[in-house]
């Protein structure tokens, strides 16, 4: 088996757990945000990765051209982008927030002040 | 082969900047480098012919996301706390995830096989028939707001639910008009070259992401890209010249009325469709020549798409401004 | 046209060179204000020649525009933002040598 | 304008959003928002007898046919959860114009609206679609709306509450795209009827089993699968009333339905059940979950808490009787989705009546309340009474049909668990009537009145739906034994 059909796969893979591990493991709660937002734009390079046909080239129509890259899991990732970006946008001000109300972004501190309560 | 050196080198990139995210306490240094990632993925994306995508993830990953992650910061804290736990509940549940992702890989479809399904069913169908049937030269263009449109109208509505989101977490303690007395600082300005360097640069800003809204029929570009290069023009007015004299360019009000505004120019189009009998989003309701008439659609369509863009994200980032303001004075 | 050729080849490969050398320097240099001029060869000449060489390579096309496009405004933004590094740096009172500040990042980190 | 139904359902809410930020008042925002809704909910009604008669409708998206372009496509599945949601959006809109009004500062109050309008656009997007990016993108529209409103309550724990909806939110999401991605990879297409043929004949390999777990993953994160579900009991606990009786009756209920669209249409039951051991799965987090849920509900001091550990064990119920397997257990599922969000709907509007008068929902507050808020107190006994499934009421029904499918598989010591869930219900609502009506009524609540008609009304409605839907249960039995024929593909 050739390792380059897979290479591109597995990059991504160690990527996305990378981005889930900063997730799951880690008690900043910007970093968590960093995480969830590398995690995303792994599944993009995936989508992408997937689209790509050897030897051809960018899905705009031009005269001499006939092997283009697939162009649906493109707009599929453009509408994604946006998403993740809103999905960031509205996390990083509840994080303002959460500071705001608590004085920390730290996830062990703040349900320390919970408990507290 | 030569090709496929640039996009292995650059995976290996990504990989060892995703590595060193991980160990860094220095939340700084980790925005800094999650733009590099950003940076290294958008170059990823030209080498695999996604011209398009990579322009987002340029102006979104490098630009937006970093601008907002930055100015959390300087709203919270740089430096995270070391913490002691060891985290093998997570390392077990991500090896396992990742150990059911390799399990996956290992009967796809080779990479940049042209045999491969994906590329057969719908795919093959845009790329034969998308400039048939609607004249555009790019065919990611023409799948996003014609074929696919009713999607980035759903996505229109995530970006304006996030605006209207931020708007309702990040209000004013004090009253506006209350803190109108005080003028908020602007420390960028007292810098000569910064404000005229900025000027000059803010009209051809501005220029350009016109540019990018009518070229994406031809060209990578479109509606999405010129918002954020249009906001970016505003953003950087704001940051050299303060949020005052941002605000008198425009308010609060006004963004408010720019992102509603997009939404509904994108809506009004399909249901001006809806009202000549046809189905919704179908632009041959528009004009006679089914191709003028899907140019036409599509021209709206990425309109309202950039408005409310732009909106939103000047939105987004001047109530982050007005949250460091309030906590200057406090 | 080999002429052309040739001299792009070497504005291309003097552009790398400067570049790698920028990257070294970022590396090894010291203090924030050294590392500043390592990364100011990269942005102006490591950037800048690798545009040239471009340029030398097309034809009096619309990238050949769009390529001076965007030397013009790398010259115009690069030493505005070299500028703006080093005086806030000045201004936050970031000392030259890089052993001197840890004490300021402790400050910062206790923040 | 019938053959435009499909769409005019999604978008009259979805454009009806961006519109309210044109309204100067709160209360007009409210009627605009009311007026929408009750528009959906009748859409909603047309289309199910519109597809109870003829069958299936079908709704290409800017006139190109599908898989080419978007398509809706509506079976008696989508009519029935659109209906739902529908329908609990105009009560719980019914409620707020108090409720809100009380809760939420008037300069938000705008804001609110226009997110529970995008919210419910956002649902009804989700349930209504034959495409399955196109619902991962309404999906993620009903869960960012859904973010700010929890995030709009007045305890700062609804931040956190929201921020970790948000980040699990947000991976179930991701999980749902990898799978779409994956699904994608394997058939180049992604619209689902084109998909259920396609993934048939696809060979099974290891992407297409991957591609299945990330779904399910994906999907049980959203609807709190017993212990995916530590993120659920605070979102619905410290966001403001309306939200939790909205959330409550139907996010989790979305999450289901597309369990049901990835297991039977995406997948085929043939795969699901039979080369892969979903059967055992969904039993045992199913049986853990009612077991551990109910009893840490046991424990809780908040009322909202409660009822929040009690949905987690109700979804729990659901994904049972979906892992029996049969006829019976599939129309289980169906009719516990219906009744479901009729008790929670109920049971979460009356402690908004609570809180309206209270300002609090502890259990150590409302003692003596009996007799000081007869009307309240007296829906949160029925609709605890369908909780628990006493007869009479639709919770009897679904238990019924859950018991009948644990006998035709002939697992009698799961009608037990069933049987036990149903006593430790009854212990969490003891502990509730005992409080209410049993304690001494302490000084502080001594002036509290009944509350108002305005929240009273919706409450009992949805409490007089409880004994309905128990009695007559035409509707309902009907609807869910056809959409079960329908997903099993059996012959009615």
């Amino acid at each position: 088996m050739n390792i380059l059909e897979s290479f591109n796969y597995w990059i991504v893979m160690a990527l996305m757990m990378c981005g889930l591990y900063i997730m799951i493991a880690q008690g900043n709660l910007i970093k968590k945000i960093v995480g969830l937002t590398i995690f995303q734009t792994s599944v993009f390079i995936f989508y992408i990765s997937m689209a790509k046909v050897t030897g051809a080239t960018a899905p705009i129509i031009k005269e001499g051209l006939e092997l283009y890259s697939n162009p649906l899991p493109h707009v599929l990732i453009l509408t994604a982008i946006v998403v993740g970006i809103s999905t960031t946008a509205l996390a990083l001000a509840l994080v303002i927030r959460i500071r705001q109300a608590y004085g920390t972004i730290e996830e062990d501190e703040i349900r320390a002040k919970d408990r507290l309560e | 082969m030569s090709l496929a050196f640039i996009h292995i080198s650059i995976l290996c990139f990504l990989l060892v900047t995703v590595l060193a995210i991980v160990r860094m306490r220095d939340l700084l240094a980790v925005v800094m480098l999650l733009s590099i990632y950003s940076l290294l993925s958008a170059c990823f994306f030209v080498v695999m012919d996604a011209v398009d995508v990579a322009f987002t993830e340029a102006a979104v990953g490098i630009g937006i996301s970093t601008l907002l992650l930055l100015s959390t910061l300087a709203l919270t804290k740089r430096f995270e706390r070391p913490h002691r736990t060891e985290p093998v509940l997570a390392l077990f549940l991500v090896l396992t995830t990742g150990a059911l992702l390799v399990y996956g890989t290992l009967q796809m479809p080779p990479f940049g096989s042209a045999s491969a399904p994906a590329h057969q069913h719908v795919a093959a169908y845009y790329i034969e028939q998308s400039f048939l049937d609607t004249g555009i030269a790019n065919m990611v263009t023409s799948v996003l707001a014609s074929y696919r449109g009713y999607d980035t109208l759903g996505e229109l509505m995530v970006i304006f639910t996030a605006g209207i989101g931020v708007l309702a977490l990040l209000e004013l303690k004090t009253d506006t008009k209350v803190s109108r007395k005080t003028e908020i600082p602007a420390p960028m300005a007292a810098h000569h070259i910064l404000r005229i360097v900025s000027k000059m640069l803010i009209p051809f800003i501005l220029m350009f992401a016109l540019y990018v809204q009518f070229h994406g029929d031809f060209g990578p570009g479109g509606g999405f890209q010129a918002g954020v290069i249009f906001s970016s023009a505003i953003v950087l007015y704001t940051m050299v010249f303060g949020l005052d004299a941002a605000l008198k360019v425009i308010s609060f009000a006004w963004l408010r009325f720019f992102a509603a505004l997009g939404g509904l120019v994108f809506g009004a189009t399909g249901v001006l469709a809806l009202v000549s009998g046809k189905n919704f989003l179908d632009y041959h309701a528009l004009a006679e020549d089914p191709i003028r008439a899907q140019h036409l659609g599509v021209l709206l369509v990425e309109v309202g798409v950039g408005i409310t863009v732009a909106a939103v994200i000047i939105l987004v980032f001047m109530s982050f401004t007005r949250q460091m303001a309030e906590n200057g004075k406090a | 046209m080999d002429i052309l050729y040739l001299l792009s080849l070497l504005c291309l490969s003097l552009g790398c060179l400067c570049n790698l050398i920028a990257g070294i320097g970022i590396i090894r240099f010291p203090d924030f204000y050294s590392r500043m001029h390592a990364a100011g060869i990269s942005d102006v000449t490591g950037a800048g020649l690798i545009l040239i060489g471009l340029m030398l390579q097309s034809d009096w096309s619309t990238t050949l525009s769009k390529l001076i496009l965007i030397l013009l405004f790398t010259l115009l933004t690069s030493p505005t933002i070299s500028y703006t590094l080093a005086n806030t740096a000045v201004k936050a009172k970031y000392k030259a040598k890089a052993k001197d500040n840890s004490k300021w990042q402790k400050d910062m980190e206790a923040k | 304008m019938n053959s435009q139904l499909p769409i005019l359902l999604v978008i009259v809410p979805l454009l009806a959003a961006p519109l309210c930020l044109f309204i100067k008042k709160p209360t007009l925002v409210w009627l605009f928002a009311s007026i929408v809704s009750v528009l959906a909910l009748l859409f909603s009604l047309i289309i199910l007898s519109q597809v109870w008669e003829t069958g299936e409708l079908v709704y290409s998206l800017g006139g190109w046919q599908a898989p080419i372009g978007i398509e809706y496509r509506i079976d008696l599945l989508n009519a029935y959860l659109s209906v739902i949601v529908a329908a609990l959006a105009c009560i719980c809109l019914l409620a707020a114009y108090k409720s809100i009004g009380e809760e939420i500062k008037k300069g938000k109050q705008t804001l609110f609206y226009v997110t529970f309008l995008l919210c419910l656009a956002g649902m009804l997007g989700v349930v209504v679609t034959g495409d399955v990016f196109n619902l991962f993108v309404f999906m993620e529209i009903a869960a960012l709306s859904s973010y700010v409103l929890i995030a709009m309550g007045k305890n700062r724990k609804a931040l956190i509450a929201s921020l970790t909806y948000l980040l699990v939110g947000t991976l179930g999401a991701t999980f749902i795209l990898i799978g779409i991605g994956l699904v994608y990879m394997l058939t180049g297409s992604l619209n689902m009827q084109d998909l259920s043929v396609l993934l048939l004949s696809a060979p099974q390999s290891n992407t297409l089993f991957t591609a299945f777990t990330f779904f399910f993953v994906g999907t049980c994160l959203k609807l709190a699968l017993f212990p995916l579900h530590w993120w659920l009991p605070n979102a619905y606990t410290y966001a403001p009333s309306i939200v939790s009786v909205f959330l409550a009756a139907t996010a989790t209920k979305i999450a289901i339905y597309i369990l049901l669209r990835v297991i039977f249409s995406l997948f085929g039951s043939e795969f699901s059940y039979h080369t892969l051991p979903l059967q055992n799965i969904l039993m045992t987090l199913g049986l853990a979950g009612i077991l551990v849920c109910s009893v840490i509900a046991i424990f809780q001091q908040d009322l909202k808490q409660i009822f929040a550990y009690s949905s987690v064990a109700q979804v729990a119920y659901m994904m049972l009787a979906l892992g029996m397997n049969n006829i019976s257990g599939l129309m289980a599922t169906l009719l516990h989705l219906f009744n479901h969000a009729l008790m929670k709907g109920a049971l979460f509007l009356a402690l908004a009546c609570i809180m309206y008068r209270l300002k609090s929902v502890q259990l150590s507050d409302i003692a003596g309340l009996g007799w000081q808020m007869p009307w309240t107190m007296a829906a949160i006994v029925i609709a605890g009474f369908s909780l628990i499934g006493l007869p009479l009421t639709v919770g009897f029904i679904s238990k019924w049909y859950m018991l009948l499918a644990s006998f035709e598989n002939a697992w009698q010591p799961i009608a037990l668990v069933i049987l036990f869930g149903s006593l430790l219900a009854a212990v969490y609502i003891w502990r509730i009537v005992e409080k209410a009506y049993f304690s001494p009524l302490t000084t502080n609540n001594q002036h509290i009145k009944e509350a108002p008609l305005a929240l009273l009304v919706p409450t009992w409605l949805l409490v007089l739906a409880n004994l309905y839907f128990g009695i007559d249960t035409r509707f309902s039995l009907s609807i869910s034994l056809h959409t079960a024929q329908m997903l099993l593909g059996v012959a009615p």
